[in-house]
C-alpha cells in the first residue's frame, strides 16, 4: 500500500513536472523542472528495488548531464531576446498532443488489454551493484566496451565542437 | 636602491609538486597555533572597550574637526570649497558668507559633513590650504541613533579638540 | 681744458636778461638762417654730426628729417625735464642763458617747419622755469618770438610735476598731453613723436642749444671739436666726492680721469677713487682701473660696459659703500618708476626691498641670486628703457663689487 | 503494478514526444529527447523488476551512458550554435538546408 | 598670407596683430592686458614671443604679422622669459586663492600652471594696498590681487566714456580706484568684474555664491530685450542644492555684443531661479475650455522662434486668434547695447506673420471668452471676471488656470534680434521641474 | 564748498587755453595753479578742473596722483624738501636731515625728496621751491631763523 | 521501542550535524585567531559564561535566525531565489546521513545500523548528493540577478563538476582496494594491520587519500578553491543577495558539507570509527579493561586542561567567577564520570550494556578523528592563499584527473595480482 501511494505522488510529480518542463518559456525553468522529473524517476527506481539505477540516474542525469545544462543556460547568459519567439506555443502544443493522444490511448488500452505481468519473486541482492554488475560483465561485455568506445567518440566530438575556430 | 634579480621559483620538481612547500607553510602556522594556545600572554590583542588605544596620534584619520585660529580663536575656515572639491564622496556640505568680523572675507555659514557617506580618506585635510580641517581627533567610533545625528555641523566640529598637547590651544 | 660752446656765456653775470644776451652774440644766428632753406638746415645738422645730449646720443638730424618729412602741423618739445641724479646741465643753460635756448628752438622750428614750441621743464626747476619765462616774455616783447616775428614762433614753458620718467620722450609728450606720464609703445618703423597725433620732434636743451653755434660757424667748425664719431662738446657735469663739483663744458673723447682731475680738482681730501659713474645713475658704474683708461665719448664708454648717458659724472671715493650706493640708486628707480608695466613696477620694488636685507646684512645667497634674476626679468622687456636702465646699474655694480654685496650675506 | 508503470511511461513518452515536435528551442528539445530515454527506462526497469531480471537494468545503463555521450555533444552544440546565431531557434540553424 | 609659428605655418591676413593670430588659431599665448575688445596696452608683458632675427622677446600684442614673419610661442627661452615675467607678476600678489572667487578662472592660477610652477623667493615684505572696495554697481575691488592690466580703466574710459576707474599713484604704488566720491555707476559697470583677468574686480551678486569649477555651461542668448547679446549661463546641481543658475556671462559675438554685456541683462538671471507654483491644472479641462467659441492667444515676444511656431501650429488647430504684443519701453535703450524693445524675438514673431496689432488684439480680447496666455507679461497680473485665462507662464503667476513652462535656460530655440540676426540658443544639462512648451502643446493636440 | 579760480588765474587758464592743441594739455598747469592758490589741491579743485577740461574726474585724479609735486592734502606747516639722492647721499644729507629732524620738525614739515638737480651743490634742499645749496647745519640755522 | 531505535541514528545525526556547525564556527575563528597571534571572539557572554567564545557562535545563529527576512526588489525569479539555499542545505545534509559512526550494534536479536539512513550505497550516496548540492549554488547565482553572483557561481559549477570526476575516480581505487562500497566493510578492513600499520586508508592508498582530501576541498568550497566567493573580486560569490537564514542556509550548508567530507574522509582514510588494531569484537571483550584505560585518560586529560583553563582564563567578565565555575564543572564531570565508569568496570556488567558502551566510546573515537579532520580543514584555510581560478581547473582537469586514473590501474593491477598470485 505504501508503495502505490508513493508510485501515485511520484509519478503525479513526474507528469507535472515534464508538462512543465516541454511548455516553459525561459529554458532554466525547462531544465530545473526537468531536474524535478529526473529526481521523481530516480525514486521511482528506487521503488523498484533498482538501488544503483537510482543512485546512477542522480549522480549521471541529475548531478551531471542538467547541472552541465543549467551551467550551459548560465554560461551562454540567455536573454529573452535570444530565445526564439514563439507565439503559438501553445497551440503548438495542444495540437500535437491531440495527434500524439490516439497513439497515446492505443499503447494504454493495449497494456491494459494485455497479460504481462510475470511478477516473479525479487531475489535479496536484485538491483545492488554487485547484482547488476555480474550482469554487466559477463552478459553484456561487449555492448559496455562499445559504449565506452561511444563516450570516448562523443568525449572527442564534443571538444572538436566547440573549439572556437569551428 | 639597486636591482636584485629574484629567480623564478618552480623549476625543480620538489617545488613543482607544491606539496613540500604546503606542508612548511603547515608547519609554521600550526606553530604559532600550539605557540599561541600553550602560552597565550604573548598575544597583543586589546579588550576594546574597557582597555582604550593609547598610540593614537595625531597622523591617525579619525573624525574630523575644524581648527580656530591662532589669534583670536575664531573659525580657520575660509570656506574656499577645497575639501568639497577634494572630498571622493563628496560628503562636505559647505555654504560661503561674507564675513563680517574684518579678521577675513570669507568664512563658511554652514559647514556640515557627513560622516555616513565620508570614506576617511584624508583628502580634505591634504587639501585645506589654511589648516583648516584636520583628523587628529583621535575619535575612531561615532556613535548615532539617527541619520542627522552623524551629519556633523559647523558648531560640532569646531567643538571637537585635537588629541596632541601643543594643538591643544588651537581647539576650544 | 674747457672748450665753451654752449657755456660760453654762463659766467656773463646776468646773461639771461635779453640786453646782456644780445650784446653777447646772442640771436646771432638769426641771420643766417634766413639764407638757409629748411632742408638746407637739416642737412647742416646732419653734416655736423650733432648728436642728441639727453643720453641716448642719437644723431639729431636723422630726427629733425623724420620729423620734418612727416604731414601735419610740427611741434617742437624742448626736453628740460632732466631728472637723472648727477645730472644738472640743462638747469645751468635755462638759468644762466636762456636765450641760447630761445634762439636754439627758432633755428629748429625753421628747420622742422614748426610754429609751436613747448619748453617741458621739470617741476622742481620753478626758479629756473621762472627765469626762462621771463626771457620769453621779453623775447616777446622784441618780437623775436610770436605773431610779430620773423619766424612766428611761439613759446610756451610747461612745467613738469615731478616724474623722472616724464624725462623719456613718450612719456613727456603724455605728459604733455595731460595724462599720466606712461611711456607710450614703441614704433615699428622709424616715425617722429606724436603730440595729439601730429609730428613732433624732442629735442634735449643742449642739443637745442648746441644749433645756434653751428648754424651760425657751419658745420665743420663744430666738427672741429671732439671725435669722429662724437663731435662738438658736451656738458660734463661732476658731483660726488670731487673738490669742485659743478658743470664744465669739454670736448668729447677727453681721458675721465683727466677731466676729474684737472676740471674737478681730483677726489675730495685726496683720498682714493673707488668708482665713477659716469653718465649719470642710470649709467653703470666704472670702478676706479676702468675710469683710468675712460674717455668721454660714447663709444669709448660702450666699450667698457657702460654709457655716456648725460654726462653726469658721480664720483665715489674709497669710504663709499657700494651696497648703500646701490641700495640709494633702486630707493630712486623704485620711486620713479611710473608702474606702467610690469617688470619695471614690481622688479625695482623687489630689488629696493632685497638690498634692504643687504643694509641689514641679513641678506643670502639666495638674495643675491635674485638681484640678479630681476635684473635679469627687467633687462629689455619693457615699454621703456627705465627698467633696463635700473637692470644695468645692478649688473654694474654686481658686476664690479660683487665681493661687497658678498660681505653682506650672513 | 507493472501496467501502471508501463502507462506512466506511456504517457512519459508520450509528453516527450509532444515536447520534441511542438517546440522550437533546442533546450527544451534536447530535454523531451532525454525524457523519452528516461520513459524508456523506466519500462525497462519496471519490466526488470517484475522479471526479477537484472539484464534490463544494464541496459537502461547502457542508455544512460549513451545519453550522458549525447549531452556532452549536444553541449558543445549550444555553445557553437549560439555563439554563431545568438539565439537557440532550432528554425534557425538551417544551414544544411535550402536558403530560406 | 601665411606665417610660420613653432614651424607651423599659419594663415592670417595681412596687418593682423600677432597676438589676435596666435588666439584665433588657439595656440597658448599668456596675456592680461590685451583683450580682443579693448586692444592692446602692453602694460603686462606676458605675451612675449621668440621672432625670428630679433634679437630680444617681442610682445604679441604689438607685433603686426608681415609675409615671412616666424615665431616661437613655447621655446625654452621664451617660457623662461614669460616664467620671470609672471613670477613679477604674481610678486606681490596675495596668494588668497581660497578666499578669492576668480579662482578657477584666474589667468594668474592658469599661467602659474602653464609656464610657472616655480617656488617663490620672496623673502621680503609683500607690497600691502587696500583691500574689500566696494566700487559701486555690485563690483567690488581688491587691489593686491590686481596686476595693473587696466583692462577695468580702459573698459570705462574706451567703450564706456565713463572713466569711473582709474589707476592712480605710481611705481609699486600704482593701484586700480575710484575717485574718492565717484562711484562706479554706470550701466555696464559689471562688465569689468568680467574683463578682469585676475580676482581684483569681483562681483558683489555672485560673490562666495558657488566656486567656478562646479558650474557648467550652457551657450544661450540673453532675453532681456531685442539686441540678443550672447551670454553663457553658469549654473550647477550638486549633491545638496538643486540646479541654479548662478550668473551671466558674455559670450563673445563680435556681430552685437563683443564681450560686453548690460548690467541689467547680466543681473536678469534671477527670475530664471524663481520656483513657479502652479496649481495643478488638468489637461482635460483645458481640452474643455478650448472648446469654447471665442477664443484668443497672446504670445510673449520673447519665445523662440520654435516655440512661436508650435503656438501658431497650435491655434490653427483650435481655431485661436494668435497676437503678439512687444514689450515697449522707451526708458531702458541707449545708444550701445540696450534697445527699448524688451522683447528678445519680436523680429521673429514678425517673420511668423503673427499678428501684432494692439487695436485688433484690443477687440478681440473685448469678445473672447477664453484667453490664452503664453507667458506674456501683459496678461499676467491682470485678473478679468468675464473671461477665463490661462496661463502657459516661465514666471510666478496666479490664477486660476496656470501651466508652469520650461524657462529659456531650459530650452533650445532660436531668436531673431532688433538687427535680423538669427541666433540659436542652448539650454542647461538638466530638465526643468516645468515641461517645455511645445511638450506640453504636444499633448494638447 | 566749490573751488573758482581767483581773477588772476582765470585770466591766466584762458591765455593758456590758446597755447595748446587740446583742451586735455591744460590738466597740469590747471593743477599747478590750483595748487599755487590754495597750498594743495583739494577735491573740489580737481572737480572744477574736471568739469572745465570735460574730461572724468578720475583722470584729473589719477594725474594728481601721479605726480610726485602734487599734495592733495591740506599741510598747515611749510615744507622743506630734502634730497637724499647719491650725489647728495655721498655728501652727507643723512645728516642735515637727521638736524632739520631734530631741530625743525615742529615748525617745518621735513620730507625727503629724490634727486632734484643740484648735485654740485649737494647737499641741498629746498623751503618753498627755493634752493639751498652746499647746506650745513650752521647754513640752515641761519637760513631758518631768518625771519 | 524498535522505532526508536531506528530513528535514534537518524535524530542523532541531524543533531549531531546541526550542533557541529557553532562549534565548527567557533574553532574556525578561535584557531584562525590564534594562528595570527589573535585571541579570536572571546567576550560574548552569558552572565559572565563565555564558553571560550562558544557563546558567540550561538549568538550568530541566533542573529541569522531572527534577522528580517526581506527580499532584494531586483530580484525576478523568487522562487528559485528562495529555493536555493535550502537545496543548497538539503544536499549537504543528506550526504551525512551515510556515514556510520559506530560498528552496527546487536543487541539481543536485532541488529542497528549506526547510520542515519541504513544504505549499502555509502560511497556512491554521498557522490550522487554531494553533487546535487551545485543546484543550490547555481540557483542562488542565477535568480540573485548579480553579475558577482553568476560569476560565484559559474565558478562553484565548474568547479564542482570538475573535481567530482576526480574525486569519484579516487574513489574507485578506494572500492577496488575494500572491495566493498558499503562504509562499514570498509571501516571493519581497516581495523586490520600489516606489520605494525594499520590497514588504514591514508597508509595503503596515500595517493587516492590526497586526490580525494584536495577534491573534498574543492567540493566543499573551501579555501585554497574558494574562488566561488572570492571576496576580493566578487564580493561574496553566489550568496552576495542573501542575507538573515537565507544567508544562514548556506552558511550551515557549507559547513555541514565540509563535516560530511571530513566523515568520509575519516571513514575511509583514517580507520573510521575504530581505534587502530583494535576491531568491535575486541573491545567488547576486554570492557573492563579499557575502562580503566579511559579513566586515567580522562584523569591525566582533566588535570591538564584544568590546569591549562586556569593558566588561561584570565579576562573576568561581570557576572559568575567563570574560572571557579569551570574548575567546579570539570572536577564534578570529571569525578561522576570516573565515578560511573569505575562501576561499570567492577560491576560485572550485560553484553548490550558492553555494547552501548563501546559504541559510545566508538562515537567519540569517531568525533574526535572528525574534529581532527576540521582542524586540518581550518589550518589549511588559514594556511594556504586562494588558488586562482584557472589553476583550479588546471590542477583538477591536468594533475588530479590523469593521476587518479593511473591510481586507479595501478591498484587493479597490484589487487588482481594479489588475488591471482598472493597466497
Amino acid at each position: 500500500m505504501q508503495n502505490e501511494i508513493l508510485f501515485f505522488i511520484l509519478s503525479l510529480i513526474t507528469i507535472v513536472s515534464s508538462l512543465v518542463m516541454i511548455s516553459a518559456h525561459r529554458p532554466i525553468d525547462s531544465a530545473l523542472s526537468f531536474i524535478v522529473t529526473l529526481v521523481s524517476i530516480a525514486a521511482l527506481f528506487g521503488l523498484l528495488n533498482a538501488s544503483f539505477l537510482f543512485v546512477v540516474q542522480i549522480i549521471i542525469y541529475a548531478g551531471a548531464i542538467l547541472s552541465l545544462i543549467l551551467f550551459i543556460i548560465m554560461f551562454l547568459n540567455i536573454k529573452d531576446e535570444n530565445l526564439p519567439d514563439e507565439k503559438y506555443k501553445n497551440y503548438w502544443l495542444l495540437g500535437t498532443s491531440l495527434i500524439i493522444a490516439p497513439f497515446s490511448a492505443i499503447l494504454v488500452d493495449l497494456i491494459l488489454r494485455s497479460n504481462i505481468a510475470v511478477n516473479a519473486a525479487v531475489h535479496e541482492n536484485f538491483g545492488t551493484i554487485k547484482d547488476v554488475g555480474l550482469t554487466l560483465f559477463s552478459e553484456w561485455v561487449l555492448p559496455f566496451e562499445l559504449v565506452s568506445i561511444l563516450l570516448l567518440v562523443a568525449l572527442v566530438g564534443a571538444v572538436t565542437l566547440s573549439k572556437k575556430e569551428v | 636602491m639597486g636591482t636584485r634579480i629574484v629567480e623564478r621559483h618552480g623549476n625543480t620538481f620538489k617545488e613543482k609538486i607544491y606539496l613540500p612547500a604546503i606542508f612548511s607553510g603547515m608547519k609554521s602556522t600550526l606553530k604559532h597555533f600550539t605557540d599561541n594556545l600553550s602560552d597565550a600572554s604573548n598575544i597583543p590583542t586589546l579588550c576594546y572597550p574597557e582597555q582604550k588605544p593609547t598610540d593614537i596620534t595625531p597622523r591617525y584619520r579619525g573624525v574630523h574637526r575644524l581648527t580656530h585660529r591662532k589669534e583670536d580663536d575664531s573659525i580657520a575656515c575660509v570656506a574656499c570649497f577645497m575639501c568639497a572639491t577634494a572630498c571622493p564622496a563628496k560628503c562636505i556640505e559647505i555654504v560661503a558668507a561674507e564675513r563680517e568680523d574684518g579678521v577675513d572675507e570669507k568664512m563658511p555659514k554652514v559647514f556640515n559633513i557627513d560622516l555616513l557617506e565620508c570614506v576617511f580618506c584624508g583628502y580634505c585635510v591634504e587639501a585645506c590650504p589654511c589648516d583648516a580641517i584636520r583628523m587628529d581627533s583621535g575619535i575612531y567610533s561615532v556613535i548615532g541613533d539617527k541619520r542627522e545625528d552623524f551629519i556633523y555641523n559647523k558648531a560640532k566640529l569646531l567643538s571637537i579638540k585635537g588629541i596632541s598637547k601643543e594643538e591643544y590651544s588651537l581647539a576650544k | 681744458m674747457q672748450t665753451k660752446i654752449v657755456s660760453k656765456n654762463f659766467d656773463i653775470p646776468h646773461a639771461e636778461m635779453l640786453e646782456v644776451a644780445l650784446q653777447n652774440g646772442r640771436y646771432g644766428s638769426l641771420e643766417k638762417l634766413s639764407t638757409l632753406k629748411p632742408q638746407e638746415l637739416i642737412d647742416l645738422i646732419k653734416q655736423s654730426g650733432l648728436r642728441g645730449k639727453g643720453g641716448g646720443g642719437a644723431p639729431a638730424g636723422v630726427k629733425w628729417q623724420l620729423a620734418s618729412d612727416f604731414e601735419g602741423t610740427k611741434y617742437l618739445v624742448v626736453n628740460a625735464d632732466e631728472s637723472e641724479p648727477g645730472t644738472f646741465k640743462d638747469r645751468q643753460i635755462l638759468a644762466k642763458d636762456p636765450h641760447l635756448l630761445i634762439e636754439g628752438i627758432i633755428c629748429t622750428c625753421q628747420a622742422i617747419g614748426a610754429n609751436i614750441s613747448y619748453i617741458y621743464v621739470r617741476g622742481e626747476y620753478e626758479e629756473f622755469s621762472a627765469i626762462l619765462q621771463r626771457a620769453i616774455d621779453e623775447a616777446y616783447e622784441k618780437n623775436i618770438l610770436g605773431i610779430g616775428s620773423t619766424y612766428k614762433v611761439d613759446i610756451t614753458v610747461h612745467r613738469g610735476a615731478g616724474a623722472y620718467i616724464c624725462g623719456e620722450k613718450s612719456a613727456l609728450l603724455e605728459s604733455l598731453e595731460g595724462n599720466r606720464g606712461h611711456p607710450r609703445l614703441k614704433p615699428h618703423s622709424p616715425e617722429p613723436e606724436f603730440y595729439f597725433g601730429e609730428p613732433t620732434l624732442v629735442n634735449n636743451v643742449e642739443t637745442i642749444a648746441s644749433v645756434p653755434f653751428i648754424v651760425q660757424n657751419g658745420a665743420e667748425a663744430y666738427r672741429a671739436y671732439g671725435t669722429k664719431e662724437s663731435p662738438g662738446t658736451l656738458l660734463f657735469a661732476m658731483s660726488g666726492h670731487v673738490e669742485n663739483p659743478g658743470v664744465y663744458e669739454a670736448e668729447f673723447g677727453l681721458g675721465m680721469w683727466e677731466y676729474i682731475q684737472k676740471l674737478g680738482g681730483g677726489v675730495k681730501k685726496g683720498k682714493k677713487l673707488k668708482a665713477v659713474i659716469p653718465g649719470g645713475a642710470s649709467t653703470p658704474i666704472l670702478p676706479a682701473h676702468l675710469v683710468y683708461e675712460a674717455k668721454l665719448d660714447y663709444e669709448s664708454l660702450r666699450d667698457l660696459g657702460s654709457a655716456l648717458g648725460t654726462g653726469g659724472m658721480i664720483v665715489m671715493d674709497e669710504d663709499v659703500s657700494m651696497v648703500k650706493a646701490l641700495k640709494n640708486l633702486l630707493r630712486f628707480y623704485r620711486h620713479e618708476s611710473c608702474g606702467q608695466c610690469t617688470p619695471c613696477r614690481e622688479g625695482t620694488s623687489w630689488v629696493d626691498k632685497t638690498l634692504d636685507k643687504f643694509i641689514a646684512k641679513t641678506a643670502t645667497h639666495e638674495d643675491l641670486e635674485i638681484l640678479k634674476s630681476v635684473s635679469r626679468s627687467m633687462n629689455g622687456k619693457t615699454i621703456c628703457v627705465f627698467a633696463p636702465a635700473a637692470s644695468s646699474v645692478i649688473d654694474g655694480f654686481l658686476k664690479h663689487f660683487e665681493s661687497e654685496f658678498l660681505e653682506c650675506i650672513v | 503494478m507493472l501496467k501502471a508503470y508501463m502507462i506512466l511511461s506511456v504517457v512519459l513518452f508520450s509528453i516527450g514526444v509532444v515536447g520534441l515536435i511542438s517546440r522550437r528551442n533546442i533546450i527544451v528539445i534536447y530535454m523531451s529527447i532525454e525524457l523519452l530515454l528516461n520513459a524508456v527506462n523506466l519500462s525497462l526497469i519496471a519490466i526488470s523488476a517484475d522479471l526479477a531480471d537484472a539484464s534490463a537494468q544494464v541496459i537502461s545503463l547502457i542508455i544512460i551512458a549513451i545519453a550522458a555521450s549525447e549531452a556532452a555533444l549536444f553541449m558543445a552544440l549550444f555553445v557553437v550554435l549560439f555563439r554563431n546565431r545568438s539565439s537557440l531557434d532550432a528554425n534557425l540553424f538551417t544551414m544544411l538546408g535550402s536558403e530560406k | 598670407m601665411k606665417i610660420i609659428v613653432d614651424n607651423n605655418p599659419i594663415e592670417c591676413q595681412e596687418g593682423a596683430l600677432l597676438i589676435d593670430v596666435l588666439l584665433d588659431n588657439n595656440i597658448k599665448i599668456p596675456h592680461f592686458c590685451y583683450h580682443q575688445d579693448l586692444g592692446a596696452d602692453g602694460n603686462c608683458r606676458m605675451c612675449m614671443v621668440e621672432i625670428k632675427g630679433q634679437k630680444r622677446p617681442q610682445v604679441a600684442c604689438d607685433t603686426f604679422v608681415c609675409e615671412g614673419l616666424e615665431v616661437s610661442t613655447n621655446s625654452a627661452s621664451i617660457n623662461e622669459v614669460k616664467r620671470s615675467i609672471l613670477e613679477l607678476e604674481l610678486l606681490n600678489h596675495p596668494v588668497d586663492c581660497p578666499i578669492c572667487d576668480q579662482a578657477g578662472e584666474c589667468k594668474l592660477q592658469d599661467y602659474y600652471m602653464d609656464f610657472g610652477l616655480y617656488e617663490s623667493h620672496l623673502s621680503t615684505p609683500k607690497t600691502k594696498k587696500s583691500k574689500h572696495i566696494d566700487l559701486g554697481s555690485n563690483v567690488m575691488l581688491d587691489q593686491e590681487r590686481c596686476v595693473l592690466c587696466a583692462r577695468c580703466t580702459r573698459f570705462t574710459t574706451d567703450i564706456t566714456k565713463t572713466g569711473e576707474l582709474g589707476i592712480i599713484g605710481r611705481g609699486d604704488q600704482a593701484r586700480v580706484a575710484i575717485a574718492p566720491g565717484h562711484p562706479l555707476n554706470n550701466p555696464y559697470a559689471m562688465n569689468v568684474v568680467e574683463l578682469c583677468p585676475v580676482g581684483a574686480l569681483t562681483s558683489k551678486d555672485f560673490r562666495f555664491q558657488q566656486r567656478v569649477w562646479f558650474l557648467d555651461s550652457a551657450k544661450s542668448i540673453c532675453h532681456g530685450c531685442s539686441r540678443g547679446c550672447n551670454i553663457i549661463i553658469d549654473y550647477n546641481e550638486t549633491k545638496y542644492t538643486s540646479e541654479k543658475i548662478h550668473r551671466f556671462r558674455a559670450r563673445r559675438n563680435n556681430a552685437i555684443n563683443h564681450s560686453f554685456l548690460c548690467d541689467y541683462g547680466r543681473l536678469s538671471y534671477k527670475e530664471l531661479n524663481e520656483k513657479i507654483i502652479a496649481a495643478p491644472c488638468n489637461m482635460e479641462t483645458l481640452k474643455e475650455l478650448l472648446q469654447a467659441e471665442k477664443k484668443v492667444a497672446l504670445a510673449s515676444p520673447s519665445l523662440s522662434l520654435e516655440q512661436l511656431q508650435s503656438i501658431q501650429e497650435f491655434c490653427k488647430n483650435y481655431k485661436i486668434e494668435l497676437f503678439s504684443l512687444p514689450y515697449i519701453d522707451e526708458s531702458f535703450g541707449d545708444d550701445w547695447l540696450k534697445t527699448n524693445d524688451k522683447s528678445a524675438n519680436f523680429a521673429g514673431v514678425k517673420e511668423l506673420g503673427i499678428s501684432t496689432c494692439q487695436d485688433d488684439f484690443n477687440s478681440s480680447f473685448e469678445n473672447a471668452e477664453i484667453v490664452l496666455n503664453f507667458d506674456h507679461a501683459l496678461l499676467k497680473q491682470q485678473v478679468f471676471k468675464d473671461k477665463t485665462l490661462v496661463h502657459f507662464t516661465a514666471t510666478p503667476c496666479e490664477g486660476e488656470f496656470v501651466f508652469a513652462i520650461a524657462n529659456f535656460a531650459h530650452e533650445n530655440g532660436t531668436l531673431i534680434n532688433c538687427e535680423g540676426v538669427r541666433q540659436e540658443f542652448f539650454g542647461t544639462k538638466y530638465k526643468s521641474d516645468a515641461p517645455r512648451l511645445r511638450e506640453l502643446l504636444e499633448e494638447l493636440r | 564748498m566749490s573751488f573758482a579760480f581767483t581773477q588772476e588765474n582765470t585770466i591766466r587758464m584762458a591765455s593758456l587755453l590758446n597755447r595748446y592743441a587740446q583742451k586735455k594739455a591744460l590738466s597740469l598747469p590747471l593743477l599747478w595753479l590750483a595748487q599755487k592758490q590754495e597750498g594743495y589741491i583739494s577735491e573740489e579743485a580737481m572737480q572744477y578742473i574736471s568739469e572745465f577740461l570735460e574730461l572724468p574726474y578720475m583722470h584729473i585724479y589719477g594725474v594728481a596722483t601721479f605726480y610726485t609735486m602734487f599734495r592733495l592734502q591740506k599741510g598747515d606747516k611749510p615744507i622743506i624738501e630734502v634730497c637724499r639722492t647719491l650725489s647728495c647721499e655721498l655728501a652727507g644729507s643723512e645728516e642735515i636731515k637727521k638736524y632739520l629732524k631734530e631741530n625743525y620738525s615742529e615748525r617745518y614739515e621735513i620730507v625727503e625728496v629724490e634727486c632734484m638737480g643740484a648735485c654740485s651743490g649737494a647737499p641741498m634742499c629746498t623751503l618753498d621751491g627755493k634752493y639751498f645749496e652746499n647746506i650745513t647745519p650752521e647754513i640752515l640755522d641761519e637760513v631758518l631763523n631768518a625771519d | 521501542m524498535n522505532t526508536v531505535l531506528i530513528l535514534l541514528p537518524l535524530v542523532l545525526t541531524i543533531l549531531y550535524s546541526l550542533a557541529t556547525v557553532p562549534i565548527l564556527v567557533w574553532m574556525e575563528r578561535r584557531i584562525a585567531g590564534l594562528i595570527q597571534d589573535r585571541l579570536g571572539p572571546n567576550r560574548c557572554h552569558i552572565k559572565g559564561v563565555r564558553l571560550g567564545g562558544i557563546i558567540q557562535s550561538i549568538a550568530d545563529m541566533m542573529k541569522l535566525v531572527f534577522k528580517e527576512e526581506f527580499l532584494p526588489s531586483h530580484i525576478k525569479n523568487k522562487f528559485y531565489y528562495l529555493v536555493a539555499p535550502s537545496i543548497a542545505f538539503m544536499s549537504a545534509f543528506l550526504t551525512f546521513m551515510v556515514i556510520p559512526y559506530a560498528d552496527t550494534i546487536t543487541l539481543g536479536e536485532q541488529t542497528y545500523s549506526m547510520q542515519a539512513l541504513p544504505t549499502d550505497l555509502g560511497v556512491l550516496w554521498f557522490l550522487a548528493f554531494a553533487g546535487l548540492g551545485v543546484y543550490g549554488i547555481i540557483l542562488g547565482g542565477w535568480a540573485s540577478h548579480n553579475k558577482y553572483a553568476i560569476l560565484g557561481a559559474m565558478r562553484a559549477t565548474a568547479q564542482v563538476i570538475g573535481y567530482e570526476v576526480a574525486m569519484g575516480l579516487s574513489l574507485v581505487s578506494m572500492l577496488i582496494t575494500y572491495g566493498t562500497i558499503s562504509l562499514n566493510e570498509m571501516v571493519s578492513y581497516q581495523t586490520q594491520s600489516f606489520f605494525i600499520i594499520p590497514a588504514w586508508g591514508i597508509f595503503i592508498q596515500p595517493i587516492a587519500t590526497i586526490i580525494f582530501i584536495v577534491t573534498a576541498f574543492a567540493e566543499t568550497n573551501r579555501t585554497p578553491f574558494d574562488a566561488a566567493e572570492g571576496e576580493s573580486e566578487i564580493v561574496a560569490g553566489y550568496h552576495t543577495e542573501y542575507g538573515a537564514m537565507k544567508f544562514g542556509l548556506f552558511f550551515v550548508a557549507e559547513y555541514i558539507a565540509m563535516a560530511a567530507s571530513g566523515a568520509l574522509i575519516v571513514t575511509l582514510f583514517l580507520g573510521g570509527y575504530q581505534l587502530p588494531y583494535l576491531n568491535t569484537a575486541d573491545l567488547v571483550n576486554n570492557f573492563e579493561l579499557l575502562l580503566w584505560g579511559i579513566i586515567i585518560f580522562a584523569l591525566v586529560t582533566s588535570v591538564l586542561f584544568l590546569k591549562w583553563m586556569q593558566k588561561h582564563n584570565i579576562f573576568a567578565m561581570s557576572g559568575i567567577n567563570e574560572t571557579k565555575l569551570y574548575t567546579t564543572l570539570i572536577i564534578g564531570f570529571t569525578v561522576f564520570a570516573v565515578i560511573l565508569m569505575s562501576y561499570y568496570a567492577l560491576a560485572n556488567s550485560s553484553q548490550s550494556a558492553k555494547e552501548i558502551g563501546v559504541m559510545l566510546l566508538q562515537f567519540a573515537i569517531f568525533t574526535v578523528k572528525l574534529f581532527f579532520l576540521h582542524f586540518v580543514f581550518i589550518w589549511v584555510r588559514w594556511t594556504l592563499p586562494r588558488f586562482r581560478y584557472d589553476q583550479t581547473q588546471k590542477l583538477g582537469w591536468n594533475i588530479l584527473l590523469p593521476l587518479s586514473l593511473v591510481n586507479i590501474f595501478i591498484t587493479a593491477v597490484v589487487v588482481v595480482a594479489g588475488v591471482n598470485y598472493g597466497n
